[in-house]
């Protein structure tokens, strides 16, 4: 799960190689990983399970004003 | 004049007391022309998701992190809990350690929850933050909202997108009189004379995005809204005339031709 | 954006869109600056007899008539009579061709008599000279003062001096709707909002002397004041937002993080 | 009599001399002789007799606003 | 204490300071009841040429000549010349020798001509009218309206019909500060509290039609009006409390339990 | 119509809207008959240790308690603990259920304590008290009292004897949108215009006692405010027309005379 | 011609007679032939020739405001 | 010490004595002895010792309004 969003993803894989294919910035974001925050530095290291919980947050347009 | 007179909170110094917004531009470019004219050195910006499927480039694209500095806020959480959890994931991303606290109490007018809004405001403080809540125009909250470490007081001039101005400049004042840390107005603006008016009550700064970002041409209310703020300024420094029912003529009385 | 848009009367083109006044400031100097500050093109003086054991210098030598257009005024004048002769004679120095009309009709608050105006406006009219009338905010006069020839009609946003800002704005908008010359706010304004506001209503120029002059730094207030007729007009052409009790948020409600 | 005052001029002296002698630019003023405006190309050749009634008028700071 | 503080001109005297008129009515009917609602003793009329072809009945049904005085405008008027001339006919009828002097300058805002109005008033003062006089919140022609003879000056608060109320409150404490005859604000009044606005300022009546008789329940809001007009004018002889931006408690602070 | 349109909370019903207090009054005589003439029939009283050594006395002989409602307020208190307290006391003299709660958060400006005031909300709920909370126009703490179970809920219109009026009809609006209790304007009224507003606002009813109190003449301002209620209510009810910039005239143009 | 329209009238009709044809309370007008105002108490002796125009005048609702 | 004031109360004394004594209507009060209310009932039984805090509470004018 990747924002509430099933993905598959091959088992043992970085949040590094997940966000490689994602196309995503690791500078512009920010991971959750059921619920723990997982720090830059970890993200070679720390690989994903099936029935992980990933959050990948971002910056967006917007505010309530 | 502009150069001396800046803006200060948490160590951070601003020549512009603007802040704007991201939201509801017709597209990040008309934004980004905007965020030029408007002169502002802060921009406000949400936390969200990546949107995997998204075709649609990233914001970031769009805001020079050299030139501004980047305001994320927890627009959207109803509960200090969600605004905490919001505001550190916020800093993780690494881009900013300050956070536009956002605690809505009513999705309908979107007034802020005074009571979790200072909870988040106390945790997020211990935590390191720098907190700018955004409250209404209640006294006794702002005062709290400073004694709990909030770096500077965001109150409402008016409801979220309303457009309807400073609605009660008397309590603004009234804040402003006890406040030890900046004031600046944030919401209701919704053409310069309503940015104008509250930094001539004093205020130090004003932060805006729908009086902007939906004008009919955002790029020059962009720019109409930078003059505006620094008119107020000038004229709250200025020191303005005594207002009277009527006053008596400038022109020299003696002289008058016969 | 200011470049192409300028304010036009008689033939005349004007960068800026706010005259000026030389009454009631400290000193020559001051207003000389001032006058700097405010990017002002256009100066409205006072014509009178030389002081002849005058120690004073002259006004002029603080005027540099390259860069000011000079709008002699016809203030201190209580009849239609008075008022020719006086422009009459401010023609005749030679320095200028235009003329703001003034003629009062209550030594007390300077109310305009309108009578009196619309008769002297109608001979100097006839006289070739370029006439600006300072009148009050009746659409009806307004009307008529224009079909006399007046090259643009100046009403009142408040008593002269008295720093109210623009009273009756419904007025004012009535103006304008019918209007076919410029509409110059003339008196009122005690500080930038005033200005910003006229501006927002769509008029084409505001001329003031009291709010600068007696503020207690004019330089600062005429430089506030220059922002904020600039402030008004970008924000006129802009288009504001509506006004809404309340609005709803711009923050994308999608993505919300659980 | 100038600008309401009673003043000494050589009778048979010129606009322009007065002026000089007042010191005063002749550009700057208008000048009305018995409630007749003078030209300024008349100041040569326009002379004064007592009992005259002379105004001379110039621009200074004022304003009703 | 409304007994004793009553509302006199020329002569006369009334006990109600709301005058009403009897246009823009649903029926004949309502206009009775809202009429007695509303506690007035004057009631302004048109002036027309009688219905050959007729089948309603007759205004003058409706109004007990006893109990209210009748008051002909001369209402559609557009120079002095049709205003007096509807002003004598009015007089032939024979039920009254006052008139609500209209004379309107422009069609579209029903602004009033005040040229022509005071010719007019000038006129009919010599032909020995009662002139009360509808005019703007022009303090200088109020003062001419009453130098010419006029039994009251009437100006308005707002476009006729607008539903703005006082739009220039400053305007009518200037006119009271220098009227000998009695101020009836005429035209503007919306809803209860501008008219207790009005009364509050000092002014000596209010006449207003539209606000009640298109009003949803007109003989309500004639009510609602009797009792503003009443609470105006009592608030303005009691002496009301100065304006602070803050106060402090009236409760003792002594004897606070511990 | 005031017969069958009352004020109703907590299983009581009032002819009056009208809610008057007993401080600040020249004396307890021209107290009692500012009452009457108010024509209230509820009155908030402090609670406060019996003066031993008193000469002067008591209250209640200026208050017949067949004719008027007490309501002991807890002024001065600025906990929640201090005002449970109170109101607790004030039950226990056994004139009245009922406690206008006021928690004050500022001594300065006497703004409530919003957090406080919640709690001792929930608190005297539960004890069975008839709580009409004191708070400030915060639409989203309006809603948390009303939620605590509170009677009605009494936000201020100004501060407390500012004699400012509304400040701030927007929020008032939006308060009265959401509330399944009555409204009751507390606090900021001056003059009678003041109370009208608050009523034309669909407000339930409107406390206040400097402004009658402070008044020059409280007897004759109380009678004004009573008729301000009235109207104020009754324009409500009769539906105001709708504000335009102008409109045109009541009278046919049909018929006029040539 | 009464009040703009053409009528028939009897020639030498008084007034008196016409108002009552139209049964119009004589009180309650006033009355204006060929421009000039005819008082009440001429209404019974003044009569009506063809061309005559007459003007029948009275209180209506209305007013500006 | 009655309202913050010391007082000479006869021992044993009761309530209802104190009111009576200080001419107090004991209907338009509220007791607190030693921070405990006391139901009016029990004025008539409840008597005083030196040291005791009584607190008599009653309405009087005022309000933040």
């Amino acid at each position: 799960m990747v924002n509430g969003k099933k993905l598959e993803v091959p088992d043992g894989a970085t949040i590094t190689a997940l966000l490689e294919e994602l196309n995503i910035n690791p500078l512009r974001v920010a991971v959750q990983l059921n619920l723990e925050i997982i720090k830059r530095e970890r993200y070679d290291t720390t690989t994903l399970r099936t029935g992980d919980k990933l959050e990948i947050i971002t910056f967006m347009a917007g505010g309530s004003e | 004049m502009e150069k001396s007179d800046t803006l200060r909170f948490a160590g951070r110094e601003f020549r512009s007391r603007l802040i704007v917004g991201t939201g509801k531009y017709p597209d990040h470019r008309s934004m980004q022309r905007a965020h030029e004219a408007s002169g502002a050195e802060i921009v406000t910006v949400a936390v969200r998701r990546v949107n995997l499927d998204r075709t649609q480039e990233s914001l970031l694209d769009y805001i020079d992190a050299k030139k501004y500095t980047l305001l994320p806020n927890t627009a959207g959480c109803y509960t200090a809990e969600e605004a905490i959890k919001t505001a550190i994931l916020a800093r993780e991303v690494g881009l900013s350690d300050m956070v536009k606290l956002e605690v809505i109490g009513d999705q309908r007018t979107l007034f802020p929850d005074n009571e979790e809004l200072l909870k988040a405001t106390k945790v997020l403080v211990k935590e390191g933050f720098v907190v700018l809540p955004y409250t209404n125009d209640d006294p006794v909250m702002a005062k709290k909202l400073e004694d709990a470490g909030a770096a500077a007081v965001m109150p409402l001039g008016a409801p979220i997108g309303s457009g309807l101005g400073i609605r009660n400049p008397y309590n603004i004042k009234i804040i402003l009189e006890a406040a030890r840390v900046p004031v600046i107005v944030d919401a209701g603006v919704g053409t310069a004379s309503d940015a104008t008016i509250a930094m001539e009550l004093g205020c130090d700064g004003v932060l805006m995005n729908t009086g902007i970002a939906c004008a009919k041409d955002p790029v020059a209310m962009a720019e109409a809204m930078r003059h505006a703020v620094i008119a107020g300024r000038l004229a709250y420094l200025a020191g303005r005339i005594a207002k009277k029912l009527y006053a008596t003529a400038s022109s020299p009385l003696e002289g008058m031709i016969e």
